[in-house]
């Protein structure tokens, strides 16, 4: 493969998921990477993140510690889930659901976990 | 705020605590609001992925429920709580004081 | 005091419900007795030896609710299939304080209790 | 505890939760023990399920072995996912949206797995 | 029907295929089915849960598309195949050999 | 000959997922190299001891599967999280031929895949 979609459908601190994502996508840097925020995985991009007092590694450093890696979110997950006013990652680009199936047809590879 | 005082607004009335810990687009959260709207006199109590419940429109249909939100998930996710939800540092002490009161009682989802 | 039944099944790490328990079973405790059950995947939760890097060591903290008072115990089903055993009373792969008994005892737990709080992915 | 709802939303056999929800039905049968489903549970009350082949238990056997539990279907999940009108097992009593939440209001408890 | 059957068919075009193991209403059954719509050359494989796609229309939107489903999934859920679906025993081996031919992909959800 | 890379995310029992990858496994050994990465919960996939009543044993499987030829290896934060640890690169608590490696060992195995099925709840 040369190329990895990671799919990232489930809630950023809930679950395991999404830390576990990001660290695969980060030892795939090798590879292109990409990661595609999709339905309740598109919290992740939520700006503010501050998980200190929670205990637990804070996400969104983990994506701007590797701008490698790009990242990006499914319009109508953060549009159905009332975060498209919200202030977003930065880093993190909002692309429509064609442009969004596109790149996952055109990755070698597709991973969900 | 703390346990004492929450119950000095209760008018004796026994409560239907409410907590959520699921998105809102979760079945489970589906279901915990219709079941919180019914109830006479539910509370709410956003822990984990719940509190993203506080995003959107989801819980705005509840009337006159008491939302409580747990402040170390709130500040781990990014979500900015608005002016709906009291924020709390001893959330699970109030979650359980309150559950635990005679006659109330306490939904899971 | 009265008695609050809990009741998991999900695995540590994996979710954040071991450490939601937890929280609540902490603060039960101060006034009240505390039982819960692990069923399914929570049988993983008193596994000995976890060594988390950037999370909460679940199993200490268990560990700290059944020194504390709290009845924990493990489905005989799921602990078993998943390569948990009792011999003699003793779990070797368990923390101490923490048993695989019987489904019924789950039943006698929730037939007892106050209050009863389920919690899973 | 005097009663207890155990509600079931998630779908039997691509899972272990609906095999351990009416595990944990049958040994509460001293209290009044409800079983809904609700969401993708509703697919347990497909008719005619044969499990041999896939070697795991069946779990409408089970539904047909303790009588005294009773299951409730939601209505409307059978019907956004086509199940109104198949052929459902004649144990399970189909309940509208109302009733369904009724009775899990006058339950004393509710277990989801 | 065997692999070696199937390959006669195929017109000499790779092939996109997509396993399917969740049932229509989740979010990864959702983007399955409209990767799957986009595809010009899409088969679906549905196994474990996957196979309730088969009742309900979530399926009856994909043109053209060939659908298995794994035998032993279908009779322990009780789902009645219907018209659309080619059911296998050995699913599996069939699944296996066309993900690998030369130039097809495989999407799993 | 082309290489299968499949990735676990779930343990045993609680899902389908690990028979269903074994079931592709076994298909695909027939011709093909096959490397499994276990991640997250499926690091219990290995687990000494397991004696399910009513499934399949998803021990005896993986094992069978690393006996003919698989490649099967355990993210080592996952496993050490949950209480599974490798001295001079043995498992105790692992069924033989699954070793816990390392996460970029997931990177070489994504990158010298021909085709990668990722399956998970």
């Amino acid at each position: 493969m040369r190329s990895i979609f990671y799919l990232l459908d489930v809630a950023p601190y809930g679950s395991e998921k999404a830390f576990g994502l990001l660290n695969a996508a980060v030892v795939s840097i090798g590879m292109k990477v990409i990661v595609g925020l999709y339905a309740d995985g598109v919290y992740l991009a939520l700006a503010g993140q501050e998980s200190r007092a929670l205990g637990v590694p804070n996400l969104s450093d983990i994506i701007y510690a590797y701008p490698e890696i790009e990242v990006l979110a499914h319009e109508p997950s953060l549009v159905e889930r009332g975060l498209f006013n919200r202030e977003l990652i930065e880093r993190i680009e909002l692309v429509d659901e064609e442009l969004f199936l596109e790149e996952i047809l055109t990755s070698e590879s597709i991973v969900l976990l | 705020m703390n346990g004492g005082e929450l119950l000095d607004d209760s008018e004796n009335t026994t409560r239907d605590v409410f907590l959520l810990t699921k998105p809102p687009k979760s079945d489970r959260a589906k279901i915990c609001l219709r079941l919180a709207a019914l109830s006479k006199n539910a509370i709410l109590y956003l822990a984990g992925d719940g509190v993203y419940n506080l995003l959107g429109d989801a819980i705005e249909a509840l009337p006159s429920a008491r939302i409580f939100a747990c402040k170390e998930d709130l500040e781990a996710r990014g979500v900015q709580p608005g002016r709906i939800a009291e924020t709390h540092c001893d959330f699970y002490d109030i979650l359980v004081e309150e559950m635990m009161l005679d006659g109330n009682r306490i939904y899971t989802f | 005091m009265k008695t609050l039944t809990i009741i998991l099944t999900d695995g540590p790490y994996i979710s954040e419900y071991a450490e939601i328990a937890c929280r609540i079973a902490r603060a039960a405790l101060k006034k009240h007795q505390v039982n819960i059950f692990l069923y399914l995947d929570a049988v993983h939760i008193p596994k000995e030896g976890q060594a988390p890097a950037f999370f909460a060591n679940v199993g200490d903290l268990f560990r700290g609710l059944a020194r504390d008072g709290a009845r924990i115990e493990a489905c005989p089903r799921c602990a078993n299939a998943r390569g948990y055993h009792e011999a003699e009373g003793v779990c070797e792969d368990y923390l101490p304080g923490i048993k695989i008994t019987s489904l019924y005892n789950l039943a006698q737990m929730l037939q007892e209790a106050d209050r009863v709080v389920a919690l899973s992915r």
